[in-house]
């Protein structure tokens, strides 16, 4: 397929030397309204598609649309694209597309020394500069020196392209500029436009003028590379070896617990009720949500978070597979509701993909620092199982497992994602969903001997009995209660009798779930342990350094309550443990509090991922 | 089947639940709770379809002296959980039980936004002006000048009308009744439960410990008269001990007028429940006492689209456009690739 | 000596605040944020006594370019905020902003309990029918049907109209405006300044971006004079481009009727915003589009004490009854004893 | 004084035998409308104006005026009166006076064998024993063969002193029984009825008749002691010596907060804003505070949590010292508020009267189970300091010392108070007000240099510019911001530079509290440590197993949130820790997360306080 265009190039110009990597990232940059995001999704499904593995971190500007041409304005899209299994979008880019000064002057510091840089000419003028808060053009003088600078009129070479066509204003053709730009870069790195050219067709069916359009400059794009003396060299990433077969699709974290969620409900065979308030970036599931209503889903836009919450313990009660999410301020403002959940031992879950705080903080940054707050953040003694997924796509398998527990061990649960997982993408291997196991969902319909808080012996679950079933009328709430018969009580052993089973139940959890794996030596000097959605750069970083020869284990919590049975037992195998976290070291001080044993900690609370070389860094010193 | 049985045999004490009711004696709830038991059996719904949902609150503890499904939630909350019971399941006919504090204080908004979507619940507020279960501070229904433990120099707020706020809500059923009429009290839980769609309805509720003397005027019987108007569809707003005062029009603004005999009964308002207008009901709200008889009864009755009705039509909508969901083919959707 | 200072000197220019404005291009906020900073200086307030709250939204990020005291708080909670604010230090002029989502949604409670206890807010409601800040979900004034992100096959819930929200919760000023409307915009701010007790403004905000046509109806020159009828006070309910069509009761409900000769200015309802029952503002706030036009101006305006005057009255009230506090003798009331 | 109505007893029985005890612990019980509060006030007073430490614990009915007669509709008060000094209202009673047959039934088995039963005989009818749930008379038969019981016709007796009062039906005569019953109790213990007498002139001044009718029955009780055949003991609890010299009076914890939070506010200078909204057991300090706005405190019942939390961050704001209090769900609902409070770095009080969780859970009753909700239960890095005092009486300075905190370091401040020392009461030594330091609280009001996060070297506290002063006009809220300048900003460095220095503020604090004081052995095999209202009960138990000669050392945190600065060195001189509270072991997870310590637990989750005995009987478990 990539011989269709690559074929029909010309031949102008002196043959481009070609370049072998292994990986590459790029950074596309523009305007919110530059079609960033169209553009990087474009390259990367193409890329997947030629057998690369990919991982995509989207920078979306923070919360309104500012003023065009400046820093805050900017949209951007990181893809790291490689030949081998990648962890994570990449520490810095060796590629970035500027679509104007700003987006110049906002990435230029990651870049790679070295870093090839193309700039759309056309916006390097005293407006676009002074917007970007540059005192002089930055491509006149000695600035970009250490770069491999491209300079393209992307504008005026994107009207070019388009000249002839009548009734289009130059501002229309102006949005078709990315294509310009994503044409070029699949050029550079020899990759085909037929992908993008059949997605045009299909998004843009009902009109065939912008399909036209988009496709016209997107060859011209391409084309231009071809031609112009000023690129010298293509790159070629080639594809991955030795990956499993089978039919995949790119899913951000968000979309894979749409999905799993979805799948659950299926599984349970429960209708799936959604009750959600919008906030970034949890929002997303609540519309991916909205648009699945053929699966039988009810999704319910609450007046607020804790109305959402409300509308979820009813619909739990009431006997369908209820789901929330929300962020930050959103997740305190459920605390109340969340505890009458626990107290009513309904199974929901609450998915909260965490945010940089405190308060409003950074709604669209990423951070680690609510670890304790959904473990702690009740009145009461009030336990809930919490689950991290570590990647986007283990999203979905762990959304699954952890409605799983939910409804096997009646209890409202914890999904702690965060806004790296919800927003970055990975490929996903498309299960068969005829193979997921189902989830065991009965309620209970036998009134014979019921009782509203009778356990079972083995997992100290209470029975489902969902209002509708006859002969079970029953009313429950969140008043003290006596055991097994769930009679309000004020007694003083009923009091600590149920309070001391609903901690024995979710600590009994601990029983189904995986005991933690350890990657590496299996005792020794030293043990990395994440959690969550740091996974990533901790593995690619413990990888690098076991490559320098340094002897590391490494080993990733996706359950932090309860913690896998054999977690302690790991930890006392190592000298050290290093627990890199986004936060202030919330994980350290649990594990500090659970077991004997003090931590290394490596915390970053910045808003952004960590970098594979500043977990690298830390190890080396600390095995210094 | 079980429903048929359910229905012809069902009684009062069906609906008695084996929890010792605790309100203090002489409480008002004692008389709604009783009321609500003698109405359920007459409504032909089979008990383990009904499910009575409350906040906190003395009249909170409402669900629990009912046999029927139930949920004492949490304070000002009980309209969100009644909405997600009525999502998962319409077939249940839920009620929601709140107070003044419950549910105009805490829980206002709650209020507001399950009445404006028309999420067909049955929400009866229990109003006695005071917080009863923390032990008597004043409410939002309080009056102004109100001396209680947290205004010992009176209450400084301007007291909120339920009726005004459930209409400014966009409800579609208003009423207003009383804890001691019972006959009256019967009809409006009746009409409630027959309503699609959110059913709002004020209970004057008297808290014979902490507000005893709250509801005097409505309940008095030298006084009582003068300050209620009963209304009726289709006749003419009329009251007085002896049916000799009615309400005309006057511009834009209500009057009570005398029957003396130089008015008539075709001057004076004619109630009509179903006007698609809020404005008039709105306007009865704004009767008050002492310048104008309370209304008591169906204020508004109007017919629209219940939301759980709206949302499985949705559902069903869907299911037709697309096909019933199907995993394979939505993990499939999109830009998809093989590697083989 | 600083406020006459102050006061002799202030602009427009002296309320613009040294941080970068951040809404989109041809965002309704920006003209609405020109006339508050042109407004301002006219009223005579010292700038340093000025104090504009907010929640989250979009419009929420109005007091970061208001060169005043400011709190951008969280979400829903600015009434809240304000009223700690005024409590304080009566003397202030605080203005809360909010956004439909943020005034109606979350924070619809405390709009509403703010209102009531009349506190001395200017409370702008920026109505947009839609969720700007989080990029398009609907709102509570979203309209039924409307296709958001949230909402792919349209909404199902019914909208709030905000001036009827504020009327039931016993607003003393109500009034409605536009951002493009400039000069109507400006004169409302004014009278909403000038109140004394809370005020509660709407303002129709154009999202460019997310929800542009939603006031079309009363923005494009073709329709939007059969859409709106200015009100001012003592004048008859006059409306349409040539000013030839009038609002007229019929019974509890009005009409709209033609100015063809047959029918004179006599017979239409006259504004009188100063009505102690609100329901004549009522039946205003139930004009809606497209049957009737819809009110733009003050609704109502009426005098009650404010919260806070209020609140300091009890307490000079106390200091006379009792004398200024004094630890000494409040630490040995009551039962006490000596050892020595 | 004694004298007054000794001396006029006559003396027509045996004169009775004298025994001398250190202490005693009387219940009154009965039910809710028997005035026992009354009753044991009157009790407590007089024996505190003899010279006698006090404590007392009310146990009031949960919720709701349940029916008379019943077990929940019971109102009981514990009072311990004793010649030494005292920690607790008492482990049990060694008296009890039963109104009705439920208060017997509810309080035998508390009673010490042996004790006194006081019983009213005229309410052991049939319908009285059948509310109780008594299949058969008790006063009849074995049951109450081991202690020593007194009947008492109580409303036939308070009838007969009534007799002839005119125009007084039964039903009033009756609400006097507490009268002859308290008269009774005076005698047994030869106390004087003098100040009651009086209480009852100054309380009832504008109805003399109910002077009348109450005087004369307290007389006819005190008289039928002396008559009567059935008692042949009087028993004597000698005055404390060597107390220090002074005018005293009962508080409880909710009423030395109240005070406290006055006094603050005078000492700063500024008026007091307290926003609430009414939740048991914290209600008592709105009804406290709006009665004394003579002070210039503004009280303000809000229409919910968030919003009393709200107006409280506005008050700050804008110059008052501002509270609030609320309990269990309440608190949970704040979170969200407390954060925005933590980044604006606003001075502020929340005071959190614990109660039984999760949930609504036991609102009538004590536990300790929100000291990690406090410490973690918001989302983001969102440190806060924490004080908990150990005693009613300690409520007052340790609010005093959390306005001065808030202050000094501009910063919300946590007072974790909880059910049993806000109802628990005892002797206040009054205070001279001028001798309390003042709290400097100085608003800003120089412009020159002026930015709204600059920070004061030492304490790293910004300062508070309300509004009103000219010239310093400045925006602040809840987003990621720029230290100094206090500008928006989602800039990685300025993130992690704010939440650092945040977090260092918190932790400074340590420099400004006392170091942890032990009491016993400076090093050795044990350390017992408690925080919060189980002071009492863990100091007697030292003390007693101190007394058995066991080398057991003790201290008490009041200081949660940052920890003494010699915490850890105090731990680490002890073989074995021991951490008694009222939950599952949180500050026992606190240690451990912070301090390279195991501790041994001692839990109880039963709405109730800790036992001496529990505690003592723990520590002879833990050294043998
Ligand atoms: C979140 C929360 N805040 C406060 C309370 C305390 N509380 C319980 S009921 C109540 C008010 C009750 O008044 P109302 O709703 O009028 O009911 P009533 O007791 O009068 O029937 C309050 C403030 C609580 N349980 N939860
Ligand atoms: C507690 C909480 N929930 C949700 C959000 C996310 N959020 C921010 S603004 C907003 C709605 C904004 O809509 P509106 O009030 O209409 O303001 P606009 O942006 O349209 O001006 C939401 C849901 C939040 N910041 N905090
Ligand atoms: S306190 Fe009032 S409302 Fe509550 S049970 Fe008693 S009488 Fe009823
Ligand atoms: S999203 Fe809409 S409301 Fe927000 S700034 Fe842009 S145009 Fe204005
Ligand atoms: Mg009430
Ligand atoms: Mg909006």
């Amino acid at each position: 397929m990539a011989e269709t265009v690559a074929s029909s190039a010309s031949a102008d110009k002196q043959e481009p030397r070609e370049e072998e990597r292994q990986s590459v990232v790029i950074v596309f940059s523009g305007d919110s309204g530059d079609g960033m995001q169209l553009t990087g999704d474009q390259f990367t499904n193409t890329s997947a598609i030629l057998g690369n593995d990919v991982s995509t971190f989207p920078d979306i500007p923070a919360e309104i649309r500012a003023p065009a041409g400046t820093i805050p304005g900017l949209s951007g899209y990181q893809v790291n694209f490689s030949s081998t299994e990648l962890y994570t979008a990449g520490d810095s880019p060796q590629v970035l597309v500027a679509m104007n000064p700003a987006a110049l002057k906002a990435n230029l510091p990651d870049l790679d020394s070295g870093g090839t840089i193309i700039v759309n000419t056309d916006t390097f003028n005293r407006n676009g500069l002074r917007k970007a808060g540059y005192e002089s053009n930055p491509l006149e003088g000695e600035g970009l020196s250490g770069y491999d600078v491209h300079q393209v009129p992307l504008t005026t070479l994107t009207r070019n392209a388009l000249e002839d066509i009548e009734g289009m204003s130059n501002q229309e053709k102006d949005k078709c500029k990315n294509a310009f730009a994503l044409g070029l870069v699949f050029w550079m790195f020899d990759r085909p436009i037929d992908f993008t050219m059949k997605f045009y067709e299909t998004k843009f069916a009902s009109r065939p003028e912008v399909v036209e359009s988009n496709s016209r400059v997107l060859k011209a794009g391409y084309y231009y590379g071809e031609t112009a003396e000023t690129f010298q060299t293509r790159i070629n990433v080639p594809s991955r070896q030795a990956v499993e077969s089978g039919v995949y699709k790119r899913l951000t974290g968000n979309e894979a617990i749409v999905l799993g969620l979805v799948t659950a409900a299926q599984k349970a065979n429960k209708p799936l009720f959604y009750g959600s308030y919008p906030i970034t970036p949890a929002s997303t599931i609540l519309e991916g949500l909205a648009a699945l209503k053929n699966f039988d889903v009810r999704t319910f836009q609450a007046e607020d978070e804790i109305a959402a919450m409300g509308s979820v313990i009813g619909a739990a009660f009431a006997g369908t597979l209820a789901a929330t999410a929300s962020s930050g301020p959103g997740i305190a403002l459920k605390s109340e509701a969340i505890n009458l959940a626990v107290v009513m031992e309904l199974p929901m879950l609450v998915v909260n993909v965490q945010r940089g705080g405190p308060s409003t903080g950074l709604p669209t940054k990423t951070e680690q620092a609510d670890l304790l707050e959904v473990l702690f953040g009740r009145n009461g003694e009030s336990p809930i199982p919490v689950l991290a997924p570590a990647t986007p796509v283990e999203c979905f398998n762990m959304t699954i497992e952890a409605c799983r527990i939910a409804i096997r061990y009646m209890t409202p649960v914890f999904l702690l994602s965060d806004g790296y997982v919800a927003n970055n993408s990975e490929p996903w291997k498309i299960p068969d969903p005829a193979l997921i196991e189902p989830i065991e969902a009965n309620f209970r319909t036998d009134p014979e001997g019921y009782q509203p808080y009778m356990r079972d012996e083995k997992t100290l679950a209470r029975p489902w009995v969902v209002p509708g079933t006859p002969g079970m009328e029953h009313r429950i709430g969140g008043l003290g209660k006596q055991d097994v018969t769930g009679n309000v009580s004020y007694a003083p052993e009923d009091h600590e009798h149920i309070i001391r089973t609903r901690a024995q139940k979710i600590a009994g959890i601990a029983d189904y779930i995986p005991e933690l794996e350890v990657t590496g030596p299996e005792e020794g000097d030293l043990l990395v342990l994440g959690w969550g959605g740091t996974y990533g750069a901790i593995r690619a970083a413990v990888e690098q350094v076991q490559g320098e020869g340094l002897e590391v284990a490494r080993a990733h919590l996706r359950h932090l309550n309860p913690l896998p049975r054999n977690l302690g037992n790991v930890l006392g195998r190592y000298k050290q443990i290093l627990v890199p976290e986004l936060n202030l070291g919330q994980l350290a001080f649990l594990l500090q509090g659970h077991f004997p044993v003090r931590v290394i900690k490596l915390n970053k609370v910045q808003g952004r991922p960590f970098q594979i070389r500043e977990v690298a860094d830390k190890i080396r010193e600390v095995l210094r | 089947m079980s429903e048929a049985v359910a229905e012809s045999k069902l009684t009062r004490k069906d609906f008695v639940s084996d929890q010792e009711v605790r309100w203090c004696p002489g409480c008002g709830d004692y008389a709604i709770l009783a009321q609500m038991q003698k109405v359920l059996p007459e409504l032909g719904i089979p008990r383990e379809n009904i499910v009575f949902v409350s906040g906190i609150g003395c009249s909170s503890r409402f669900p629990y002296y009912m046999n029927t499904y139930g949920v004492h939630s949490i304070h000002g909350r009980a309209p969100t959980i009644a909405t997600g019971i009525k999502s998962a399941n319409p077939d249940l006919s839920v009620w929601v039980i709140t107070g003044d504090g419950d549910g105009l204080s805490i829980g206002g908004n709650h209020l507001l936004h399950s009445l404006r979507r028309n999420v067909d619940l049955k929400i009866l507020l229990f109003n006695n002006r005071i917080y009863g279960l923390t032990k008597g501070q004043y409410s939002p229904t309080s009056l102004q000048g109100h001396r209680t433990k947290s205004t010992p120099m009176g209450s400084i707020d301007y007291p909120l009308n339920p009726i005004s706020v459930a209409l400014s809500a966009e409800a579609t059923f208003v009423a207003r009744t009383q804890d001691t009429n019972t006959k009256h009290l019967s009809m409006v839980l009746q009409r409630a439960a027959e309503h699609k769609g959110a059913a709002f309805v004020e209970i004057y509720q008297n808290c014979v410990v902490l507000n005893p003397t709250a509801w005097d005027h409505t309940t008095k019987a030298d006084v009582r008269d003068d300050n209620i108007v009963f209304l009726e569809e289709g006749k003419p707003l009329i009251f007085g001990k002896n049916l000799d005062k009615g309400i005309r029009m006057n511009g834009t603004e209500p009057e009570i007028v005398s029957l003396d005999g130089d008015i008539t009964e075709d001057e004076l308002v004619v109630h009509q429940e179903g006007r698609e207008n809020a404005s008039y009901a709105y306007m009865l709200s704004r009767m008050e006492y002492p310048s104008m008889p309370l209304p008591f009864g169906v204020l508004r009755s109007v017919d629209k689209p219940s939301y759980t009705d709206m949302m499985f039509d949705q559902v069903e909508a869907a299911v037709e456009a697309k096909g019933a969901g199907d995993l394979n083919s939505l993990f499939n959707a999109g830009d998809t690739w093989v590697v083989d």
